[in-house]
Protein backbone atom coordinates (compact mmCIF):
# COMPACT_ATOMS: atom_id res chain seq x y z
CA UNK A 1 0.00 0.00 0.00
CA UNK A 2 1.40 3.36 -0.93
CA UNK A 3 -0.29 6.33 0.65
CA UNK A 4 1.24 9.51 -0.53
CA UNK A 5 -1.63 11.56 0.85
CA UNK A 6 -1.70 13.00 4.30
CA UNK A 7 -4.57 11.44 6.20
CA UNK A 8 -5.61 14.42 8.24
CA UNK A 9 -6.45 16.49 5.21
CA UNK A 10 -9.97 15.13 4.91
CA UNK A 11 -12.80 17.35 6.04
CA UNK A 12 -14.87 14.36 7.06
CA UNK A 13 -15.99 10.87 5.98
CA UNK A 14 -17.77 12.12 2.85
CA UNK A 15 -14.62 13.95 1.81
CA UNK A 16 -12.58 10.77 2.22
CA UNK A 17 -15.10 8.82 0.18
CA UNK A 18 -15.07 11.42 -2.60
CA UNK A 19 -11.29 11.24 -2.61
CA UNK A 20 -11.38 7.44 -3.06
CA UNK A 21 -13.88 7.75 -5.92
CA UNK A 22 -11.69 10.33 -7.66
CA UNK A 23 -8.47 8.43 -7.04
CA UNK A 24 -9.87 5.23 -8.56
CA UNK A 25 -11.59 7.18 -11.34
CA UNK A 26 -14.94 5.68 -10.44
CA UNK A 27 -18.37 6.65 -11.68
CA UNK A 28 -20.14 8.28 -8.78
CA UNK A 29 -23.49 6.96 -10.06
CA UNK A 30 -22.21 3.39 -10.12
CA UNK A 31 -19.88 2.93 -7.18
CA UNK A 32 -18.34 -0.54 -6.84
CA UNK A 33 -19.17 -0.99 -3.17
CA UNK A 34 -16.73 -3.83 -2.42
CA UNK A 35 -13.70 -1.90 -3.65
CA UNK A 36 -14.66 1.40 -2.06
CA UNK A 37 -15.61 -0.17 1.28
CA UNK A 38 -12.32 -2.03 1.43
CA UNK A 39 -10.24 1.05 0.70
CA UNK A 40 -12.30 3.18 3.08
CA UNK A 41 -11.69 0.71 5.91
CA UNK A 42 -7.98 0.59 5.06
CA UNK A 43 -7.82 4.34 5.47
CA UNK A 44 -9.55 4.14 8.82
CA UNK A 45 -7.02 1.55 9.94
CA UNK A 46 -4.22 3.87 8.87
CA UNK A 47 -5.74 6.76 10.73
CA UNK A 48 -6.10 4.63 13.84
CA UNK A 49 -2.51 3.37 13.52
CA UNK A 50 -1.30 6.95 13.29
CA UNK A 51 -3.31 7.80 16.39
CA UNK A 52 -5.27 10.42 14.51
CA UNK A 53 -8.37 11.63 16.20
CA UNK A 54 -10.94 9.45 14.50
CA UNK A 55 -14.29 11.16 14.79
CA UNK A 56 -17.32 8.94 15.29
CA UNK A 57 -18.75 10.04 11.93
CA UNK A 58 -16.06 8.05 10.11
CA UNK A 59 -17.26 4.87 11.82
CA UNK A 60 -20.89 5.64 11.08
CA UNK A 61 -20.13 5.89 7.38
CA UNK A 62 -18.07 2.68 7.56
CA UNK A 63 -21.13 0.90 8.93
CA UNK A 64 -23.29 2.41 6.19
CA UNK A 65 -20.88 1.25 3.48
CA UNK A 66 -20.80 -2.28 4.85
CA UNK A 67 -24.57 -2.31 5.07
CA UNK A 68 -24.99 -1.16 1.47
CA UNK A 69 -22.41 -3.69 0.29
CA UNK A 70 -24.25 -6.55 1.97
CA UNK A 71 -27.60 -5.44 0.56
CA UNK A 72 -26.12 -5.45 -2.92
CA UNK A 73 -24.98 -9.03 -2.45
CA UNK A 74 -28.53 -10.18 -1.81
CA UNK A 75 -30.05 -11.93 -4.81
CA UNK A 76 -32.72 -9.88 -6.57
CA UNK A 77 -36.09 -11.26 -5.57
CA UNK A 78 -38.34 -12.99 -8.05
CA UNK A 79 -40.89 -10.89 -9.83
CA UNK A 80 -39.34 -7.50 -9.06
CA UNK A 81 -41.03 -4.85 -11.03
CA UNK A 82 -39.36 -1.75 -12.38
CA UNK A 83 -40.51 0.23 -9.37
CA UNK A 84 -38.32 -1.83 -7.12
CA UNK A 85 -35.36 -1.79 -9.45
CA UNK A 86 -35.12 1.91 -8.83
CA UNK A 87 -34.39 1.16 -5.20
CA UNK A 88 -30.65 0.99 -5.62
CA UNK A 89 -29.24 0.63 -2.09
CA UNK A 90 -26.63 3.23 -3.02
CA UNK A 91 -29.13 5.92 -4.01
CA UNK A 92 -29.14 7.83 -0.72
CA UNK A 93 -25.36 7.72 -0.41
CA UNK A 94 -24.92 9.00 -3.96
CA UNK A 95 -27.33 11.84 -3.31
CA UNK A 96 -25.41 12.76 -0.17
CA UNK A 97 -22.06 12.63 -1.97
CA UNK A 98 -23.27 14.79 -4.83
CA UNK A 99 -24.72 17.34 -2.46
CA UNK A 100 -21.54 17.47 -0.42
CA UNK A 101 -19.44 17.70 -3.57
CA UNK A 102 -21.47 20.65 -4.82
CA UNK A 103 -20.87 22.53 -1.55
CA UNK A 104 -17.20 21.65 -1.58
CA UNK A 105 -16.88 23.17 -5.04
CA UNK A 106 -18.69 26.28 -3.91
CA UNK A 107 -16.41 26.56 -0.86
CA UNK A 108 -13.40 26.44 -3.15
CA UNK A 109 -14.80 29.08 -5.47
CA UNK A 110 -15.63 31.33 -2.50
CA UNK A 111 -12.06 30.89 -1.34
CA UNK A 112 -10.84 32.07 -4.74
CA UNK A 113 -12.77 35.32 -4.51
CA UNK A 114 -11.07 38.57 -3.65
CA UNK A 115 -11.09 38.30 0.12
CA UNK A 116 -10.90 41.13 2.62
CA UNK A 117 -7.76 41.11 4.78
CA UNK A 118 -6.14 38.60 2.50
CA UNK A 119 -6.25 40.15 -0.99
CA UNK A 120 -7.59 43.59 -0.32
CA UNK A 121 -7.39 45.82 2.71
CA UNK A 122 -9.53 48.62 3.91
CA UNK A 123 -8.52 51.46 6.07
CA UNK A 124 -8.54 50.70 9.79
CA UNK A 125 -10.06 53.63 11.63
CA UNK A 126 -7.46 55.21 13.92
CA UNK A 127 -8.56 55.04 17.57
CA UNK A 128 -9.17 58.76 17.86
CA UNK A 129 -11.59 58.64 14.94
CA UNK A 130 -13.85 56.05 16.51
CA UNK A 131 -16.80 58.09 17.69
CA UNK A 132 -18.42 58.12 21.10
CA UNK A 133 -21.86 56.62 21.27
CA UNK A 134 -24.31 59.28 20.24
CA UNK A 135 -27.56 59.12 22.15
CA UNK A 136 -29.86 58.32 19.30
CA UNK A 137 -27.44 55.97 17.62
CA UNK A 138 -28.65 52.88 15.90
CA UNK A 139 -27.34 49.71 17.38
CA UNK A 140 -25.33 47.05 15.71
CA UNK A 141 -25.26 44.05 17.98
CA UNK A 142 -25.75 40.37 17.46
CA UNK A 143 -27.49 37.74 19.51
CA UNK A 144 -24.28 35.77 19.61
CA UNK A 145 -22.56 38.67 21.38
CA UNK A 146 -25.38 38.88 23.87
CA UNK A 147 -25.16 35.24 24.85
CA UNK A 148 -21.38 35.30 24.86
CA UNK A 149 -21.57 38.19 27.29
CA UNK A 150 -23.92 36.19 29.50
CA UNK A 151 -21.67 33.15 29.34
CA UNK A 152 -18.75 35.25 30.46
CA UNK A 153 -20.75 36.59 33.37
CA UNK A 154 -21.69 33.08 34.43
CA UNK A 155 -18.13 31.82 34.04
CA UNK A 156 -16.78 34.58 36.24
CA UNK A 157 -19.13 33.85 39.15
CA UNK A 158 -17.82 31.95 42.16
CA UNK A 159 -18.90 28.39 42.67
CA UNK A 160 -21.15 29.36 45.55
CA UNK A 161 -23.14 31.82 43.46
CA UNK A 162 -23.22 29.33 40.68
CA UNK A 163 -25.17 26.96 42.88
CA UNK A 164 -27.76 29.63 43.13
CA UNK A 165 -27.90 30.66 39.51
CA UNK A 166 -26.45 27.68 37.79
CA UNK A 167 -26.71 26.53 34.26
CA UNK A 168 -29.27 23.90 35.21
CA UNK A 169 -31.63 26.43 36.66
CA UNK A 170 -31.21 28.41 33.49
CA UNK A 171 -32.11 25.39 31.43
CA UNK A 172 -35.12 24.80 33.66
CA UNK A 173 -36.45 28.30 33.21
CA UNK A 174 -35.80 27.97 29.47
CA UNK A 175 -37.93 24.87 29.41
CA UNK A 176 -40.64 26.53 31.47
CA UNK A 177 -40.73 29.40 29.00
CA UNK A 178 -40.86 27.01 26.07
CA UNK A 179 -43.77 25.09 27.53
CA UNK A 180 -45.67 28.31 28.27
CA UNK A 181 -44.98 29.53 24.76
CA UNK A 182 -46.26 26.25 23.27
CA UNK A 183 -49.31 26.33 25.52
CA UNK A 184 -50.26 29.83 24.46
CA UNK A 185 -50.31 28.59 20.88
CA UNK A 186 -51.72 25.10 21.26
CA UNK A 187 -54.30 25.47 24.10
CA UNK A 188 -53.26 22.08 25.45
CA UNK A 189 -50.28 19.78 25.16
CA UNK A 190 -49.95 16.05 25.61
CA UNK A 191 -47.52 14.96 28.24
CA UNK A 192 -45.95 12.33 26.04
CA UNK A 193 -45.39 14.75 23.16
CA UNK A 194 -43.65 17.11 25.54
CA UNK A 195 -41.32 14.34 26.61
CA UNK A 196 -40.79 13.12 23.08
CA UNK A 197 -39.49 16.54 22.10
CA UNK A 198 -36.74 16.13 24.69
CA UNK A 199 -33.93 14.26 23.07
CA UNK A 200 -31.52 13.78 25.94
CA UNK A 201 -32.14 12.27 29.34
CA UNK A 202 -31.21 15.56 30.89
CA UNK A 203 -33.82 17.43 28.93
CA UNK A 204 -36.48 14.84 29.88
CA UNK A 205 -35.67 15.62 33.50
CA UNK A 206 -35.93 19.36 32.83
CA UNK A 207 -39.26 18.89 31.09
CA UNK A 208 -40.60 16.96 34.07
CA UNK A 209 -39.25 19.50 36.54
CA UNK A 210 -40.63 22.34 34.43
CA UNK A 211 -44.12 20.82 34.39
CA UNK A 212 -44.01 20.16 38.15
CA UNK A 213 -42.85 23.72 38.75
CA UNK A 214 -45.64 25.11 36.59
CA UNK A 215 -48.21 23.00 38.41
CA UNK A 216 -46.87 24.10 41.77
CA UNK A 217 -47.13 27.71 40.62
CA UNK A 218 -50.72 26.87 39.53
CA UNK A 219 -49.94 28.09 36.04
CA UNK A 220 -50.88 24.82 34.39
CA UNK A 221 -53.13 21.89 35.23
CA UNK A 222 -52.75 18.31 34.15
CA UNK A 223 -55.77 16.20 33.21
CA UNK A 224 -56.17 12.56 32.44
CA UNK A 225 -59.37 11.29 30.81
CA UNK A 226 -59.07 7.74 32.15
CA UNK A 227 -56.65 5.97 34.53
CA UNK A 228 -54.30 4.87 31.76
CA UNK A 229 -55.18 7.51 29.22
CA UNK A 230 -52.88 10.25 27.91
CA UNK A 231 -52.11 13.11 30.27
CA UNK A 232 -52.75 16.57 28.86
CA UNK A 233 -51.49 19.90 30.16
CA UNK A 234 -53.77 22.97 30.09
CA UNK A 235 -53.24 26.57 31.09
CA UNK A 236 -54.70 26.96 34.60
CA UNK A 237 -56.41 30.27 33.93
CA UNK A 238 -58.37 31.60 31.02
CA UNK A 239 -56.34 34.16 29.13
CA UNK A 240 -59.01 36.82 29.08
CA UNK A 241 -59.69 36.92 32.81
CA UNK A 242 -58.04 39.99 34.15
CA UNK A 243 -57.13 40.48 37.82
CA UNK B 1 -20.43 70.07 -8.04
CA UNK B 2 -16.68 69.67 -7.85
CA UNK B 3 -17.00 70.29 -4.14
CA UNK B 4 -19.72 67.65 -3.75
CA UNK B 5 -17.36 65.17 -5.33
CA UNK B 6 -14.75 65.93 -2.66
CA UNK B 7 -17.33 65.58 0.09
CA UNK B 8 -18.40 62.17 -1.23
CA UNK B 9 -14.78 61.08 -1.46
CA UNK B 10 -14.11 62.20 2.11
CA UNK B 11 -17.26 60.48 3.39
CA UNK B 12 -16.49 57.14 1.76
CA UNK B 13 -12.91 57.33 2.97
CA UNK B 14 -13.94 58.16 6.54
CA UNK B 15 -16.10 55.05 6.93
CA UNK B 16 -14.73 51.64 7.84
CA UNK B 17 -17.72 49.85 6.30
CA UNK B 18 -19.16 50.20 2.78
CA UNK B 19 -21.26 53.36 2.46
CA UNK B 20 -24.53 53.03 0.59
CA UNK B 21 -25.94 55.64 -1.77
CA UNK B 22 -28.90 56.00 0.60
CA UNK B 23 -26.67 56.75 3.53
CA UNK B 24 -24.77 59.35 1.50
CA UNK B 25 -28.10 60.89 0.54
CA UNK B 26 -29.08 61.08 4.24
CA UNK B 27 -25.91 63.03 4.95
CA UNK B 28 -25.86 65.20 1.84
CA UNK B 29 -29.51 66.11 1.92
CA UNK B 30 -30.72 67.77 -1.25
CA UNK B 31 -28.66 65.86 -3.81
CA UNK B 32 -30.56 63.11 -5.61
CA UNK B 33 -29.54 59.45 -5.70
CA UNK B 34 -28.67 59.54 -9.39
CA UNK B 35 -26.22 62.39 -8.96
CA UNK B 36 -24.54 60.60 -6.04
CA UNK B 37 -24.23 57.42 -8.05
CA UNK B 38 -22.65 59.38 -10.91
CA UNK B 39 -20.13 60.94 -8.55
CA UNK B 40 -19.22 57.53 -7.14
CA UNK B 41 -18.76 56.07 -10.61
CA UNK B 42 -16.67 59.05 -11.58
CA UNK B 43 -14.39 58.62 -8.54
CA UNK B 44 -14.16 54.89 -9.24
CA UNK B 45 -13.01 55.61 -12.80
CA UNK B 46 -10.47 58.20 -11.71
CA UNK B 47 -8.81 55.85 -9.23
CA UNK B 48 -8.80 53.07 -11.79
CA UNK B 49 -7.12 55.27 -14.39
CA UNK B 50 -4.49 56.90 -12.25
CA UNK B 51 -2.78 53.59 -11.45
CA UNK B 52 -2.17 54.19 -7.77
CA UNK B 53 -2.45 51.83 -4.82
CA UNK B 54 -6.15 52.32 -4.15
CA UNK B 55 -9.45 51.64 -5.81
CA UNK B 56 -13.10 52.33 -5.03
CA UNK B 57 -15.06 49.08 -4.82
CA UNK B 58 -18.78 48.43 -4.84
CA UNK B 59 -19.72 45.71 -2.37
CA UNK B 60 -22.22 44.71 0.30
CA UNK B 61 -24.65 47.34 -0.88
CA UNK B 62 -22.19 50.22 -0.72
CA UNK B 63 -18.89 51.73 -1.75
CA UNK B 64 -15.53 51.49 -0.04
CA UNK B 65 -11.91 52.41 -0.72
CA UNK B 66 -9.64 49.38 -0.76
CA UNK B 67 -6.08 48.61 -1.66
CA UNK B 68 -5.61 46.91 -5.02
CA UNK B 69 -5.13 43.14 -4.83
CA UNK B 70 -1.63 43.19 -6.32
CA UNK B 71 -0.28 44.97 -3.25
CA UNK B 72 -1.60 42.47 -0.70
CA UNK B 73 1.78 40.78 -0.04
CA UNK B 74 3.25 44.15 1.00
CA UNK B 75 0.38 45.00 3.31
CA UNK B 76 0.43 41.58 4.92
CA UNK B 77 4.12 42.20 5.56
CA UNK B 78 3.37 45.59 7.11
CA UNK B 79 0.58 44.22 9.28
CA UNK B 80 2.40 41.00 10.05
CA UNK B 81 -0.47 38.66 9.16
CA UNK B 82 -0.52 35.31 7.43
CA UNK B 83 -2.89 34.73 4.53
CA UNK B 84 -5.12 32.07 6.12
CA UNK B 85 -8.23 33.74 7.46
CA UNK B 86 -10.52 30.69 7.18
CA UNK B 87 -9.85 26.94 7.31
CA UNK B 88 -11.30 24.64 4.64
CA UNK B 89 -13.74 23.27 7.25
CA UNK B 90 -14.93 26.80 8.06
CA UNK B 91 -15.28 27.56 4.34
CA UNK B 92 -17.46 24.47 3.83
CA UNK B 93 -19.70 25.33 6.77
CA UNK B 94 -19.93 28.93 5.59
CA UNK B 95 -20.91 27.78 2.10
CA UNK B 96 -23.74 25.64 3.42
CA UNK B 97 -25.00 28.53 5.55
CA UNK B 98 -24.77 30.92 2.60
CA UNK B 99 -26.77 28.77 0.20
CA UNK B 100 -29.22 27.11 2.57
CA UNK B 101 -30.02 29.97 4.92
CA UNK B 102 -31.88 30.02 7.22
CA UNK B 103 -30.35 26.69 8.21
CA UNK B 104 -29.94 24.77 11.48
CA UNK B 105 -26.76 23.20 12.78
CA UNK B 106 -28.28 19.76 12.31
CA UNK B 107 -29.00 20.49 8.65
CA UNK B 108 -25.43 21.64 8.04
CA UNK B 109 -24.10 18.53 9.75
CA UNK B 110 -26.25 16.33 7.58
CA UNK B 111 -24.71 17.84 4.46
CA UNK B 112 -21.11 18.01 5.64
CA UNK B 113 -21.23 14.67 7.45
CA UNK B 114 -19.28 15.99 10.45
CA UNK B 115 -19.86 17.91 13.66
CA UNK B 116 -19.83 21.62 12.76
CA UNK B 117 -20.20 23.26 16.18
CA UNK B 118 -16.56 24.38 16.23
CA UNK B 119 -16.53 25.95 12.79
CA UNK B 120 -19.96 27.51 13.38
CA UNK B 121 -18.75 29.17 16.55
CA UNK B 122 -15.68 30.52 14.74
CA UNK B 123 -17.89 31.98 12.01
CA UNK B 124 -20.17 33.60 14.59
CA UNK B 125 -17.15 35.13 16.28
CA UNK B 126 -15.84 36.44 12.97
CA UNK B 127 -19.31 37.90 12.36
CA UNK B 128 -19.65 36.10 9.05
CA UNK B 129 -22.66 34.17 10.35
CA UNK B 130 -25.46 35.22 12.68
CA UNK B 131 -28.41 33.69 14.51
CA UNK B 132 -31.57 34.48 12.56
CA UNK B 133 -34.26 32.74 14.61
CA UNK B 134 -35.56 29.34 15.58
CA UNK B 135 -37.06 26.68 13.41
CA UNK B 136 -40.61 25.75 14.28
CA UNK B 137 -40.00 22.03 14.75
CA UNK B 138 -39.64 20.02 17.97
CA UNK B 139 -36.64 21.20 19.95
CA UNK B 140 -36.85 24.60 18.21
CA UNK B 141 -33.29 24.54 16.86
CA UNK B 142 -31.49 27.81 16.20
CA UNK B 143 -31.29 28.88 12.56
CA UNK B 144 -28.24 30.59 11.06
CA UNK B 145 -27.71 32.96 8.17
CA UNK B 146 -24.93 35.08 6.73
CA UNK B 147 -24.19 38.69 7.69
CA UNK B 148 -23.49 41.89 5.81
CA UNK B 149 -19.88 41.41 6.78
CA UNK B 150 -19.91 38.14 4.84
CA UNK B 151 -20.74 40.12 1.70
CA UNK B 152 -18.02 42.61 2.55
CA UNK B 153 -15.33 39.99 3.10
CA UNK B 154 -16.12 38.03 -0.06
CA UNK B 155 -16.59 41.01 -2.33
CA UNK B 156 -20.27 40.39 -3.06
CA UNK B 157 -22.83 43.07 -3.87
CA UNK B 158 -25.59 40.84 -2.48
CA UNK B 159 -26.41 37.14 -2.03
CA UNK B 160 -27.60 36.79 -5.62
CA UNK B 161 -23.97 37.27 -6.69
CA UNK B 162 -22.96 33.97 -5.10
CA UNK B 163 -21.61 31.47 -7.63
CA UNK B 164 -24.30 29.01 -8.64
CA UNK B 165 -24.50 25.75 -6.79
CA UNK B 166 -24.22 22.78 -9.11
CA UNK B 167 -27.55 21.06 -9.63
CA UNK B 168 -27.72 17.57 -8.26
CA UNK B 169 -28.85 15.19 -10.95
CA UNK B 170 -30.85 12.23 -9.79
CA UNK B 171 -29.35 8.79 -9.94
CA UNK B 172 -32.08 7.33 -12.15
CA UNK B 173 -31.25 9.64 -15.03
CA UNK C 1 9.37 53.40 -9.74
CA UNK C 2 5.78 54.06 -10.64
CA UNK C 3 4.89 50.74 -9.08
CA UNK C 4 6.79 51.51 -5.88
CA UNK C 5 4.74 54.67 -5.60
CA UNK C 6 1.52 52.60 -5.68
CA UNK C 7 2.91 50.22 -3.07
CA UNK C 8 3.73 53.12 -0.76
CA UNK C 9 0.27 54.59 -1.28
CA UNK C 10 -1.38 51.25 -0.45
CA UNK C 11 0.79 50.77 2.63
CA UNK C 12 0.09 54.22 4.04
CA UNK C 13 -3.63 53.78 3.38
CA UNK C 14 -3.84 50.36 5.06
CA UNK C 15 -2.09 51.39 8.26
CA UNK C 16 -4.07 52.49 11.28
CA UNK C 17 -1.25 54.69 12.58
CA UNK C 18 1.03 57.16 10.77
CA UNK C 19 3.70 55.18 8.92
CA UNK C 20 7.28 56.33 9.32
CA UNK C 21 9.84 56.26 6.52
CA UNK C 22 11.81 53.69 8.53
CA UNK C 23 8.83 51.40 8.80
CA UNK C 24 8.25 51.65 5.05
CA UNK C 25 11.90 50.84 4.49
CA UNK C 26 11.55 47.72 6.66
CA UNK C 27 8.71 46.49 4.49
CA UNK C 28 10.09 47.56 1.12
CA UNK C 29 13.61 46.30 1.69
CA UNK C 30 16.11 47.53 -0.86
CA UNK C 31 14.76 51.03 -1.47
CA UNK C 32 16.66 53.78 0.32
CA UNK C 33 15.15 56.29 2.72
CA UNK C 34 15.65 59.24 0.39
CA UNK C 35 13.69 57.58 -2.42
CA UNK C 36 10.84 56.73 -0.05
CA UNK C 37 10.70 60.30 1.21
CA UNK C 38 10.56 61.56 -2.36
CA UNK C 39 7.69 59.24 -3.16
CA UNK C 40 5.76 60.41 -0.10
CA UNK C 41 6.28 64.06 -1.01
CA UNK C 42 5.20 63.32 -4.54
CA UNK C 43 1.97 61.64 -3.37
CA UNK C 44 1.34 64.52 -0.97
CA UNK C 45 1.66 67.01 -3.82
CA UNK C 46 -0.62 65.04 -6.11
CA UNK C 47 -3.43 64.86 -3.54
CA UNK C 48 -3.03 68.57 -2.77
CA UNK C 49 -3.28 69.52 -6.42
CA UNK C 50 -6.21 67.32 -7.44
CA UNK C 51 -8.59 69.05 -5.02
CA UNK C 52 -10.35 65.90 -3.74
CA UNK C 53 -11.52 64.98 -0.28
CA UNK C 54 -8.25 63.49 0.93
CA UNK C 55 -4.76 64.60 1.75
CA UNK C 56 -1.56 62.96 2.87
CA UNK C 57 -0.45 64.41 6.18
CA UNK C 58 2.85 64.23 7.98
CA UNK C 59 2.23 63.74 11.68
CA UNK C 60 3.62 61.95 14.72
CA UNK C 61 6.78 61.03 12.87
CA UNK C 62 4.97 59.41 9.98
CA UNK C 63 2.55 59.80 7.09
CA UNK C 64 -1.18 59.19 7.05
CA UNK C 65 -4.08 59.77 4.68
CA UNK C 66 -6.75 61.97 6.18
CA UNK C 67 -9.88 63.72 5.06
CA UNK C 68 -9.41 67.44 4.60
CA UNK C 69 -10.49 69.42 7.65
CA UNK C 70 -13.16 71.40 5.77
CA UNK C 71 -15.20 68.19 5.35
CA UNK C 72 -15.31 67.28 9.03
CA UNK C 73 -18.89 68.57 9.58
CA UNK C 74 -20.08 66.13 6.90
CA UNK C 75 -18.14 63.28 8.43
CA UNK C 76 -19.54 64.00 11.87
CA UNK C 77 -22.98 63.86 10.32
CA UNK C 78 -22.20 60.47 8.74
CA UNK C 79 -20.81 59.15 12.01
CA UNK C 80 -23.87 60.34 13.89
CA UNK C 81 -26.05 57.91 11.98
CA UNK C 82 -23.51 55.15 12.03
CA UNK C 83 -24.54 51.97 13.83
CA UNK C 84 -22.49 51.59 16.98
CA UNK C 85 -21.87 48.50 19.06
CA UNK C 86 -22.78 48.40 22.74
CA UNK C 87 -19.88 48.50 25.18
CA UNK C 88 -18.89 45.13 26.70
CA UNK C 89 -20.15 46.29 30.12
CA UNK C 90 -23.53 47.31 28.71
CA UNK C 91 -23.71 44.03 26.82
CA UNK C 92 -23.12 42.02 29.99
CA UNK C 93 -25.72 43.92 31.98
CA UNK C 94 -28.18 43.56 29.11
CA UNK C 95 -27.54 39.82 28.93
CA UNK C 96 -28.26 39.41 32.65
CA UNK C 97 -31.50 41.39 32.31
CA UNK C 98 -32.50 39.38 29.26
CA UNK C 99 -31.91 35.98 30.81
CA UNK C 100 -32.92 36.67 34.42
CA UNK C 101 -35.84 39.04 33.97
CA UNK C 102 -37.59 40.34 35.99
CA UNK C 103 -34.45 41.23 37.88
CA UNK C 104 -33.44 43.96 40.35
CA UNK C 105 -30.30 46.06 40.19
CA UNK C 106 -28.99 44.34 43.31
CA UNK C 107 -29.43 40.95 41.68
CA UNK C 108 -27.60 42.06 38.55
CA UNK C 109 -24.78 43.44 40.67
CA UNK C 110 -24.53 40.19 42.60
CA UNK C 111 -24.19 38.30 39.34
CA UNK C 112 -21.83 40.71 37.58
CA UNK C 113 -19.85 41.57 40.71
CA UNK C 114 -19.68 45.28 39.83
CA UNK C 115 -21.78 48.41 40.14
CA UNK C 116 -24.20 48.43 37.20
CA UNK C 117 -26.08 51.70 37.74
CA UNK C 118 -24.21 53.34 34.85
CA UNK C 119 -24.78 50.63 32.28
CA UNK C 120 -28.39 50.16 33.44
CA UNK C 121 -29.06 53.86 32.95
CA UNK C 122 -27.55 53.69 29.46
CA UNK C 123 -29.73 50.71 28.58
CA UNK C 124 -32.84 52.49 29.86
CA UNK C 125 -31.96 55.53 27.73
CA UNK C 126 -31.45 53.35 24.68
CA UNK C 127 -34.86 51.83 25.45
CA UNK C 128 -33.45 48.31 25.51
CA UNK C 129 -34.44 47.85 29.15
CA UNK C 130 -37.52 49.03 31.02
CA UNK C 131 -38.91 49.03 34.54
CA UNK C 132 -41.39 46.19 34.91
CA UNK C 133 -42.44 46.56 38.54
CA UNK C 134 -41.25 46.32 42.11
CA UNK C 135 -40.16 43.22 43.94
CA UNK C 136 -42.22 42.31 46.96
CA UNK C 137 -39.35 42.29 49.46
CA UNK C 138 -38.27 44.90 52.02
CA UNK C 139 -37.26 48.11 50.28
CA UNK C 140 -39.40 47.13 47.27
CA UNK C 141 -36.55 47.33 44.73
CA UNK C 142 -37.33 48.12 41.10
CA UNK C 143 -37.35 45.17 38.73
CA UNK C 144 -36.07 45.45 35.16
CA UNK C 145 -36.92 43.60 31.99
CA UNK C 146 -36.27 43.92 28.27
CA UNK C 147 -38.35 45.97 25.84
CA UNK C 148 -39.95 45.51 22.45
CA UNK C 149 -37.05 47.50 21.02
CA UNK C 150 -34.71 44.86 22.46
CA UNK C 151 -36.52 42.23 20.41
CA UNK C 152 -36.27 44.45 17.32
CA UNK C 153 -32.56 45.12 17.74
CA UNK C 154 -31.76 41.45 18.19
CA UNK C 155 -34.21 40.41 15.52
CA UNK C 156 -36.24 38.15 17.81
CA UNK C 157 -39.92 37.31 17.49
CA UNK C 158 -40.24 36.85 21.25
CA UNK C 159 -38.12 36.03 24.29
CA UNK C 160 -38.46 32.30 23.76
CA UNK C 161 -36.25 32.75 20.70
CA UNK C 162 -33.28 33.73 22.87
CA UNK C 163 -30.62 31.04 22.54
CA UNK C 164 -30.19 29.12 25.76
CA UNK C 165 -26.91 28.89 27.58
CA UNK C 166 -27.02 25.18 26.94
CA UNK C 167 -27.13 25.71 23.18
CA UNK C 168 -24.11 27.95 23.30
CA UNK C 169 -22.02 25.73 25.57
CA UNK C 170 -22.80 22.80 23.26
CA UNK C 171 -20.90 24.67 20.59
CA UNK C 172 -17.71 24.60 22.55
CA UNK C 173 -17.66 20.86 22.95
Amino acid sequence: MSYEVKLDIFEGPLDLLLYLIRKNELDIYNIPMALVTEQYLEHLEMMKALNLDLAGEYLVLAATLIHIKSRMLLPVEEGTGEAEEEQDPRAELVRQLLEYQAFKEVALSLDKRRMLDRDVFKRVLPVEEIPDEPEEAMMEVSLFELIEAFKQVVERMDKEDLLEIDTERISLSDRINEILEDLSREQSLSFSDLLKASRTRKSVVYTLLAILELMKMRVVRAYQSDPFGPIRIFPAVEEATDG
Amino acid sequence: MDDMRSVVEALVFASDTPVSVDRLKDVLGEVDRKAILEILQDIELEYRQRRGGLCLMELAGGYQFMTKTEFSPWIRKLRGIRPVPLSPAAMETLSVVAYRQPVTRQEIEKIRGVDVSGSLKGLLEKKLVRIVGRKNVPGKPIMYGTTKRFLEVFDLKDLSELPTLREITEMEE
